[in-house]
């Protein structure tokens, strides 16, 4: 049980990240297949699979976050590629200089990732995108407690979040495109987000 | 799935090489990053066009680089948008000096994948500007929305900018001619089947006998709605009313009339639907002026028809009649 | 049946009278008896080509029509030859004063209608000539049997008489030409899927979800075998084995490449069939100095294959080059 | 019963045929879509339909025979359009200046149209074509019998020869293009032959 994010955690997360899409890749595309066009779990299987492949030893966080931003934007495409890029290059800048983060720092970096995506992809909750996932497991985020609670307390929050897109009329991404009959399903993007902070619980618990 | 393939993840390298086999003179193909660069590029002087998007759309875009029309596409993965660093590489290799304008159909990933090059590019010093195309009235706009996807006035603009570009028109101009395309021009489409991701293995939707999806993208994605199989001349009339009440179109206006196949349905049929199309512009007192019929912008091996309506101006008209040179829109060249 | 069509007896009309609305300046429509001309026929002192069959099978022969190529084609009801009324008013349509070549595809009933047509040509004083196209190896040839089917080495006939017809070449030594197309051009085919002739509603045969139908022809009859699905490569050899080893293609040999679409298979299915097939001519030392990759000889929409191999001459290859203005095929002009 | 072909006797004969081909239209293109390309009930229902269009009231046989023959050479198109125009053309010119055929005159008259045929279509017997029910049709007649005897036995012949088409291999004609996939399927053509001989024998008898 880790009490602070390093290099080494870090690094297991992005395996149990890949482990988690690789296995659930044709799940998501399935999602993606109802409302959008079938592709998502292929595009981020192909994308963290490189990740894999590059990662090597990074000497801290900053380097680790940078380099599956850039190796996400030169493999995945697709809406989630830049938007998955932005969130590990803004936690790159956000990590820079530490080697470790503790239950004190991680909800700055996190914040600063999900506003990378944002920023990009200038989608607001409610919107049926991954940030209905990204933002809960913010703000589900607690300074104070035990890194594993706190990163437990985010990845439930975040498949709460992902949950809740069930209803919701999408207005961005290409679900938006199918109006009031993107209703019903969950949206991919959510849902792999959610699979993601999972990972990173996992990692750290 | 029945599909001459060899394996799914190789659908797209593998129609690459034998597109650059297939038209050694016209195109050139690099690869790691995957791009397609007419043969005489960079053009010295002349303001570079470059577009891209996913596979699965043939001939868009690969297919209309060469003289006249693009400099350079990006083909992404099946209907996933291409990486920053393709676009990146493709700008830089056909940029001849006087700039490089990105033709982008508005698909969030499309937008956002070239938009980060975009950005690259322009730290490195290049001069890069960009229009997104959005004229699918199958979607409602929205300031809130993704808004309208790109879809068969892409091929237009790309045609018509080809046409500037290659006369000497600078970015800015060429910008500006391209938004007024954008502005100018209406598509809606419809299938009769669904199509299927090579690795998906089967169809995103599927249709029953008497039913045809309404609305669709380019993308396989289901459309607006679900409705009963029509007669050709009713689906015209569905596909035209929109479009014409949409820009609107105007008794007088002179048109482009675009029929589209999704890449299942054959000429005999798209000219079923031209036939009718072009007999309800004409009631609705347009002037055909110009026409184009065939698959240009497809699904894969969906079945089903997209129609395009632009508005010309006398401009656009020499654009669109200027020499082209590319492996699949060619004339006076 | 899903179809973009009215009504099964309508199709023919219907599609040529779109066919003429899309392509006001190049070709001109006559009914009853249907029949396609370039737009200015006849062409004093040129010899003219008239070709025609079953329609069903666009853009052939309608869509090459034109400048530089046919001067009449006569479409016949889906899958049927036209018939000797049509044939005849073609002939005299565009006849210029240097007489007509019938470039014929070998089916009883083509040859027979077109026969018949000749004979009352040459009645009205008229001097006719035919060729008749007979490339696919799929069938075995006897002088006890109906031979050879006539298929993708038509439209290569087609561009090539047209060029030599345009450049002044006399009736005589355009049938010569037209006979050493023919002798010199083999083609196979295959299918993924059957096809629906209209007013028959449903398709002449049906394949399983791992079958292809082997040796096919142009008219959705069954081929000479069923077999199970393979990836295109294996494809690709199997359509090549045959046609190499039948002409035979020999190492140094110049060859153009076509690799056809039945209709709706889409063109990156056809550039992957493409580079296997460009990859075995190269094994096999042969020299591709020409390409055609898409939906030119279609079987409605049927998916599947077929690859067509010209052995070129200089001759030839410069009336492949030379500029060609049709709806469907055009360049250099 | 008629003794004789007259003008109204062979009127009536098309009238039954078309009626027939109008019927078994269905029939007889799925016969050809086996082996052929499926056209052949609509391209003789297309033709035959325009033959009672055109028919009006001949003067003599030679007349009627030839704008039978020149209506099917106008509107069937294919193979069987030129064969069976030929037919009834080759017919005409044997019955020029006969106002009626009895059972004397009647077998030159089919054997001419027959030999029009296979003038046309270089079909000989055995290769699985029309002319497999036309020239037992020709052998099964009988000059000295009573017209409708001889009549009804040309039909039962060349219906005996249609049924024999079914192993064959086709030699002529698309079906050939089959090999020995054309074996276990009548020929569409001599199936059509034996209606229309069919037909003649009930207009007669
Ligand atoms: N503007 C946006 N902001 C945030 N997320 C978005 C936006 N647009 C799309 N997404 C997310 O991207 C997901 C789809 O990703 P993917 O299928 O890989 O790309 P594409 O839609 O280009 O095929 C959606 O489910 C949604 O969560
Ligand atoms: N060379 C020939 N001689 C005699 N009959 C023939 C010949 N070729 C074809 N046929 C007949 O024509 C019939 C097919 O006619 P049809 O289907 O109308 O024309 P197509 O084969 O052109 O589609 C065959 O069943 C056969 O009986
Ligand atoms: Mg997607
Ligand atoms: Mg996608
Ligand atoms: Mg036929
Ligand atoms: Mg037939």
């Amino acid at each position: 049980m880790a009490d602070a994010l390093d290099v080494a955690v870090l690094t297991e997360w992005l395996k149990r990240a890949a482990a988690t899409i690789n296995a659930r890749q044709a799940y998501l595309s399935e999602l993606d297949a109802a409302i959008g066009d079938g592709d998502h779990g292929a595009n981020l299987a192909r994308g963290f699979n490189a990740v894999i492949a590059k990662l090597g030893t990074p000497a801290d966080p900053a380097i680790l976050f940078k380099t599956v931003g850039m190796t996400l934007i030169g493999t995945v495409g697709g809406a989630s590629g830049p938007l998955y890029g932005s969130f590990f290059l803004e936690m790159a800048k956000a990590v820079q200089g530490s080697a470790a983060l503790d239950a004190a720092a991680w909800p700055r970096v996190l914040a600063a990732g999900v506003a990378g995506v944002v920023a990009r992809g200038k989608a607001e909750p409610g919107d049926k995108t991954m940030v209905d996932a990204l933002a809960p497991a913010v703000a589900a985020l607690n300074a104070a407690a035990p890194l594993a609670d706190t990163l437990a307390a985010s990845a439930a929050a975040a498949r709460q979040g992902a949950e809740a897109t069930v209803p919701m009329i999408a207005r961005k991404g290409r679900a938006s495109y199918l109006g009031e009959r993107s209703a019903g399903h969950p949206d991919p993007g959510a849902t792999s987000s959610a699979m993601l902070l999972a990972a990173l619980a996992e990692a750290a618990g | 799935m029945k599909k001459l393939i060899n394996a799914p993840d190789k659908v797209v390298d593998e129609a690459l090489a034998g597109m650059a086999a297939a038209h050694p003179g016209l195109i050139t193909l690099h690869t790691e990053p995957n791009f397609i660069v007419r043969a005489d590029a960079p053009v010295r002087g002349k303001v570079a066009l470059v577009s891209g998007g996913g596979s699965g759309h043939e001939p868009m875009h690969g297919g209309f680089v060469g003289r006249g029309m693009l400099d350079a596409a990006c083909p992404g993965a099946v209907f996933t948008s291409p990486t920053p660093d393709q676009v990146l590489a493709a700008t830089k290799a056909v940029d001849g000096g006087a700039g490089v304008l990105h033709i982008v159909k508005n698909y969030t990933g499309d937008v956002l994948n070239f938009e980060m090059a975009a950005d690259l590019a322009k730290e490195e010093g290049l001069d890069v500007g960009a229009v997104v195309i959005d004229d699918d009235v199958a979607v409602q706009d929205s300031l809130y929305t993704a808004g309208r996807r790109g879809v068969g006035g892409t091929v237009l603009a790309e045609k018509i900018c080809g046409g500037a570009a290659e006369a000497g028109a600078d970015l800015a101009s060429l910008a500006a001619l391209c938004a007024e395309v954008k502005a100018s021009v209406r598509s809606m489409g419809l299938a009769l089947t669904a199509c299927t991701v090579p690795h998906i293995g089967k169809p995103n939707f599927a249709l029953g006998e008497d039913e045809m999806e309404f609305g669709i993208g380019i993308h396989g994605e289901p459309g607006r709605k679900r409705v009963t199989l029509e007669p050709a001349d009713r689906v015209a009339e569905m596909l035209m009313a929109p479009i014409l009440a949409d820009l609107p179109f105007k008794p007088g206006d002179r048109v482009l009339l675009f029929v589209n196949g999704m890449g299942g349905t054959p000429l005999i049929e798209l000219y079923i639907v031209f036939r009718a199309a072009h007999e309800i512009a004409r009631r609705h007192g347009l002037t055909v002026a110009r026409s184009l019929v065939g698959n240009y912008i497809t699904s894969l091996e969906m079945a089903g028809t997209s129609i395009t309506l632009l508005r010309l101006t006398d401009a656009m008209i020499a654009h669109w009649d200027a020499p082209v040179l590319t492996p699949s829109l060619r004339w006076g060249a």
